[in-house]
């Protein structure tokens, strides 16, 4: 809101803390001390909540502060409308009722999930508008500039009278949303599961939060990152064994950050056995930046993986990360600690990201969009792409770095983004496209841009069943798109090759082939998982492990 | 703790053959060059297997003859069709004539294949008679479960005709699915998603407790070799004193676990200190618990 | 008495005459008769009753008997269920291992020389008919029983299969549809038996297949199943 | 369903004997079977598939997979259950693995 230097001198140069106070006020009623019980929940929201306010609700990969975002879908509308919603991740029905009912109706948010086709149906209808699609990042970054929450909803696990909270194993997001509230004036409510008297240790200081509300149900919470190895097929087993011979090996590289789908899964269960047989132990993947997936068991109990740092939990794998502090962050009271912008971070600065997409086109760029749905980024645009404000080197950078150095004077090291997909996905569906849906989304959706999960000039590798083209060797545009169509199997742009051109990239190393790469085919089958079952990954962790019940085939 | 067992139950019907017998020694019966493919499929527009979906044949066993029959679980989840049916019987029927130390059948199979069905429980009926048959000139059956499909349906019934089984951990055998109970007598009867549940019912664990099963083993093609060597040439009496002991046996169960309504109930009932943590034990800390148990009621 | 029992009641006086020893006692028959001037053992259930572990142990018990006490006896089993019992507690109690051992007491009274017939009344659904008349030296049917794997809304369900395209394949594949005059073709019942009932009986009691295991054959000559017993054979001769 | 068949130009190398079966017809999975026939040098190949309408990418999959294992005298049959080309080729090449070791 801008104001002129005469309304300013008139109003005083502490309006928003002067409204704080005024919503605090009204809203004291209802609390003893802090503490706000569950059924007036959506009293406080109507005392505390002024129209047109930019509200956050948190939602991560994990915990959502679900008590409190299904009591504002139940606030009166005559009180509280046309909020400006900026959340990181809308996961819930009653995210998008806020806007239904005209309780909401501006949103910046980062990635809606499983909500993208009502989404994308109430955009359409004019009862969202959407300020942008933003990674984790850069929201977090504008929470701190010009999105500055006025209320905010949180999650806890535990809080205790004077506020102070404690967020167990699932911190991720929560400092940054109370940082930029408490800060500035905002008003804080915590969602919590109890509230105890001595909490095991606190994450969130109370004098920073201004009301608590234990929930009547603990917070909403999935296992997003748990892969089945027994779903993991040979196909995927064979593009692991040329990540770890043509990538991991080539470079050397240390410190990396895997995406979670089944394809990094495979490698994940293939250190142990393929990499190890490699002589490769203490020489790659030994630092990364994820959740505490399951499938990472079997490489931290064989001292692959030496230190782990997570953007939030994953369930079922509390105790075991609590008994291994040597690889995870743990606070003293003996539970992990995440933090989502700490993850992201050293993950954007690591030395290789990998992970698979949707659709690549000719030049690289890559997409998860899929045409009515509006999904979002979530955080995989700031891992999966060049840090160009790095200046350490490692043997990894400098490598990569030189072999992307086209003649040039000043050296320069090159992070490693590499995208991981089969030609074609189910459905005889190809993965490499001459156009992204995301041009169509774009138009449908009234979009600045088309939403491009990586671009194609930040990504250094494509692997597909049948190779890896190493686009850092690639000397133009056309040599990249022979080289992406060299591994694009028989899809239509796979056939689009021209095979001479092909031929002399291959010899220059910028298209290999699992021969080239020394990959045994015949190795390519499920013998090679350290751990094939859920029932494994419990064996590996000493039962430390304990999958959620869909989970247990047994 | 490096994996170097290949595992049973992840492994197709001929790498189970392959690992189980003593290398180089078999020769399949009927094998895919014949495309003795089922008659039934393409009239429903559904792929056929050159084997459908079992592998059947001769060969060694720690130097000894045996008859070996192997269901492919991943072709139609080792569904038994007409010709599926008729290689087993074939199989069992060869038992009679060349009298091997055993016939050894690697059960994966989620029992009659509808798509075929009729022709499919009369073939159940076929195998299970032969069986008998083999079985009456005093050559052992043995059947083996572990895989993704267990052994369900008309199948199971086969297996308990049988005079060995071992069975995986992951091994489950009962006669009809928990998804085919929950659908008929609603979620309160059975809940299939409870998988633990499952296991607690129909897995090997709760099968080797209750004396369904001769042994169970970890999930390795080794461990299934070493039991079924154990059980070659080692028919067990069919006579009427056999049979009534069986049902004296059976009998007993049913009176004893009357009022139990989940595996935890009857393993407290046997005796067992911990019952809720079986699940958990590895083979060979369940097997030591089923042996103390063995030894106590000696 | 339920209307099931009643009609297995009158199908014993029209097979024995009144004065039997046959008991109807819901869902059990079982006792002694005469047909023919020769003592008949008589075994089986009513009620189209599911087949769960008790009342497969109580029908093995009842073969027991007769192989005990009463040595070459013919028995003839009366077949109505509707399949087995679907329930967790006799899952629990292994189904499968009382079924199984039912029919091994059915194959251990036909090595004893006792001659073992089966007759479906009623219904036989899949694993219930497992259990008693494919466990029968030969089974028959009277005519307007059934037979049947599966329900056609089940079997689509379960297979994917458009029910209307089921119930047309049912019409021309006897490897595939429900009833009698399917599974007689593919040899999984002997015949059906019309006219004089208790001729009918007699004649099946008498007659003796030198085949220990017709069904393959009877498939082959009657066209319904035309592939098993040439492909049983090539396997026993090691081919 | 469809029934595909085609023919290749052999490449000089033929087995002199046996065969490899490999995979198992499954949902996005096949088997393939590799038997040495008398084809005159030439390779044949008869594909059942549960997916219809993909005839020339099957013919650009076998023919690929002929020239590069360079084989001759060899029949291909194929049941699929609907595998993408990714598993084809995997399949197809450890036939050849397979068939290759056969004759060792």
């Amino acid at each position: 809101m801008h104001m002129s230097t005469d309304g300013r001198k008139a109003a005083g140069w502490d309006t928003i803390h002067r409204s704080y106070r005024a919503r605090m006020e009204r809203a004291g009623r209802l609390a003893s001390g802090k503490v706000v019980a569950a059924d007036d929940a959506v009293s406080l929201l109507e005392s505390v909540l002024e129209p047109g306010d930019r509200l956050c609700i948190e939602g991560n990969n994990q915990k959502h502060a679900d008590f409190l975002a299904a009591s504002l879908a139940r606030v009166s509308s005559d009180r509280v409308h046309g909020l400006h919603i900026v959340q990181s991740n809308l996961a819930l029905p009653a995210h998008l009722d806020v806007f239904e009912r005209g309780i909401a109706d501006r949103l910046d948010f980062c990635y809606s999930g499983p909500q993208g086709l009502r989404l994308a149906r109430l955009v359409a209808e004019g009862r969202v508008r959407v300020g942008a699609i933003h990674t984790y990042l850069e929201l977090y970054s504008r929470y701190f500039s010009d999105l500055t929450p006025r209320v905010s909803f949180i999650a806890a696990d535990a809080a205790d009278a004077a506020g102070n909270l404690y967020t167990g194993e699932n911190t991720e997001d929560t400092p940054a949303i109370v940082e930029a509230t408490a800060f500035k004036s905002g008003i804080l409510i915590a969602q919590v599961n109890r509230i105890v008297d001595e909490l095991p240790r606190v994450d969130v200081p109370g004098d920073w939060v201004s009301f608590v509300v234990e929930a009547p149900k603990p917070y909403y919470i999935e296992p997003i990152f748990t892969r089945d190895p027994a779903a993991i097929t040979d196909v995927q087993i064979l593009m692991a064994m040329m990540v770890i011979r043509g990538l991991y090996q080539k470079y050397g590289v240390t410190r990396l950050n895997h995406g979670i789908g089944f394809d990094t899964a495979a490698i994940e269960l293939i250190l142990p056995t393929y990499a190890a047989d490699l002589g490769l132990q203490g020489e790659i993947c030994r630092y990364m930046s994820v959740n505490p997936c399951p499938t990472l068991i079997p490489a931290i109990e064989s001292g692959f993986v030496e230190g782990i740092h997570c953007a939030g939990s994953e369930l079922g794998m509390e105790r075991y990360v609590a008994e291994r502090s040597d690889v995870f962050f743990i606070g003293r009271d003996g539970t992990m600690r995440s933090n989502r912008i700490f993850c992201q971070l050293a993950g954007h600065y690591a030395d290789l990201f990998i992970g698979s997409t949707l659709q690549v086109d000719l030049e690289g760029n890559s997409s998860t969009a899929t045409l009515n749905r509006i999904t979002g980024f979530g955080g995989a645009p700031n891992f999966g792409s060049e840090s160009r404000g790095r200046r350490h080197g490692s043997k990894s950078w400098l490598q990569a770095g030189e072999e992307a150095n086209r003649g040039r004077r000043m050296p320069r090291g090159r992070k490693l983004v590499v995208q991981i997909v089969e030609t074609f996905r189910e459905g005889l569906e190809p993965t490499f496209v001459e156009r992204l849906d995301a041009w169509d989304l774009q138009q449908s959706f009234d979009l600045p841009l088309p939403p491009v999960m990586a671009y194609g000039d930040d990504i250094t590798h494509i692997v597909t069943e049948e190779g890896i083209a190493n686009l850092l060797l690639c000397d133009d545009l056309l040599e990249r798109e022979q080289a992406i169509r060299g591994v694009a199997g028989y899809t239509p742009v796979g056939l689009g090759r021209d095979r001479a051109v092909v031929e002399r990239l291959r010899k220059k190393g910028a298209v290999a082939y699992p021969d080239d790469l020394g990959v045994d085919k015949r190795l390519a089958n499920r013998d090679l998982l350290a751990a094939r079952s859920i029932k494994d990954l419990v064996h590996w962790s000493g039962g430390l492990y304990r999958p959620p019940a869909r989970f247990r085939n047994w | 703790m490096r994996p170097v067992r290949r595992s049973y139950d992840e492994a197709t019907a001929r790498g189970r053959i392959d690992g189980l017998l003593d290398a180089g020694t078999f020769r399949e019966f009927c094998g895919p060059t014949a495309r003795r493919s089922s008659p039934h499929l393409p009239a429903l527009g559904l792929p056929v297997s050159f084997d459908d979906g079992v592998v059947v044949g001769e060969g060694r066993l720690d130097g000894r003859p045996v008859l070996i029959g192997s269901q492919e679980g991943g072709f139609m989840g080792g569904s038994v069709g007409e010709v599926h049916g008729a290689k087993l019987t074939g199989l069992l029927e060869r038992g009679l004539d060349v009298e091997p130390a055993a016939v050894v059948l690697l059960l994966d199979s989620g029992g009659v294949r509808l798509q075929e069905a009729n022709a499919g429980l009369i073939a159940m009926g076929e195998i299970q008679r032969a069986v008998f048959r083999v079985r009456a000139a005093g050559v052992p059956v043995i059947a083996a479960i572990g895989g993704r499909n267990g052994c369900y349906g008309g199948m199971s019934i086969v297996a308990r005709s049988c005079d060995w089984i071992v069975v995986s951990e992951q091994g489950r055998l009962s006669i009809s699915g928990p998804e085919v109970i929950e659908a008929v007598e609603g979620i309160e009867e059975f809940d299939a998603q409870d998988r633990a549940l499952v296991w607690r019912t129909m897995g090997g664990k709760h099968r080797r407790l209750l004396g369904e099963v001769d042994a169970l083993v970890e999930n390795s093609i080794e461990a299934f070799r070493m039991a079924v060597i154990g059980w070659l040439e080692q028919p067990r009496p069919l006579d009427l004193a056999a049979v009534e002991a069986e049902h004296a046996r059976l009998e007993a169960r049913l009176r004893r676990f009357a009022e139990c309504r989940d595996g935890l109930d009857v393993w407290r009932d046997l005796g067992v200190e911990r019952p809720e943590e079986i699940p958990e034990l590895d083979a060979d800390a369940f097997n030591a618990v089923v042996a103390s148990m063995e030894e106590r009621d000696r | 008495m339920s209307d099931g029992a009643a009609r297995t009641a009158r199908l014993l006086d029209e097979l024995f005459g009144a004065g039997h020893g046959v008991a109807v006692d819901a869902p059990l028959v079982r006792g002694h008769a005469t047909l023919g001037g020769r003592d008949v053992a008589v075994i089986g259930t009513t009620d189209q009753v599911h087949i769960g572990a008790r009342i497969a142990l109580a029908l093995a018990g009842h073969v027991l008997d007769v192989v005990r006490d009463t040595p070459g006896r013919p028995i003839l089993l009366i077949v109505d269920n509707s399949g087995q019992r679907l329930s967790l507690w006799d899952e629990l109690m292994g189904n499968n291992g009382c079924i199984a051992h039912l029919t091994k007491c059915l194959d251990l009274a036909r090595r004893r020389e006792h001659r073992v017939v089966g007759l479906v009344h009623e219904l036989a659904v899949s694993g219930g008919f497992m259990a008693t008349g494919m466990a029968t030296e030969a089974c028959y049917a009277l005519p307007g029983a059934e037979v049947r794997v599966m329900a056609a809304s089940a079997m689509s369900r379960v297979t994917g299969i458009a029910e209307e395209r089921l119930r047309e394949l049912f019409r021309t594949s006897p490897a595939l549809g429900p009833g009698v005059d399917n599974f007689v073709r593919i040899g999984g019942l002997h015949g059906v038996l019309d006219g004089d009932l208790r001729a009918r009986i007699a004649e099946a009691l008498d007659h003796v297949d030198p085949d220990p295991d017709p069904r393959r054959r009877l498939g082959t000559e009657r066209g319904g199943r035309t592939h098993a017993a040439e492909v049983a054979a090539m396997v026993r001769a090691g081919h | 369903m469809d029934h595909l068949e085609f023919e290749f130009e052999g490449r000089g190398h033929s087995p002199r004997r046996g065969h490899a079966l490999v995979g198992v017809v499954g949902s996005g999975n096949l088997e393939v079977l590799l038997e040495h026939a008398e084809l005159g040098g030439n390779c044949s190949a008869v594909v059942d598939t549960s997916i219809r309408g993909f005839d020339s990418l099957w013919e650009r999959v076998l023919a690929d997979f002929v020239d590069r294992h360079r084989l001759a005298d060899v029949r291909i049959s194929v049941n699929d259950g609907g595998a993408t080309p990714a598993v084809v080729t995997l399949r197809l090449d450890q036939a050849a693995a397979e068939i290759r070791e056969e004759q060792s």
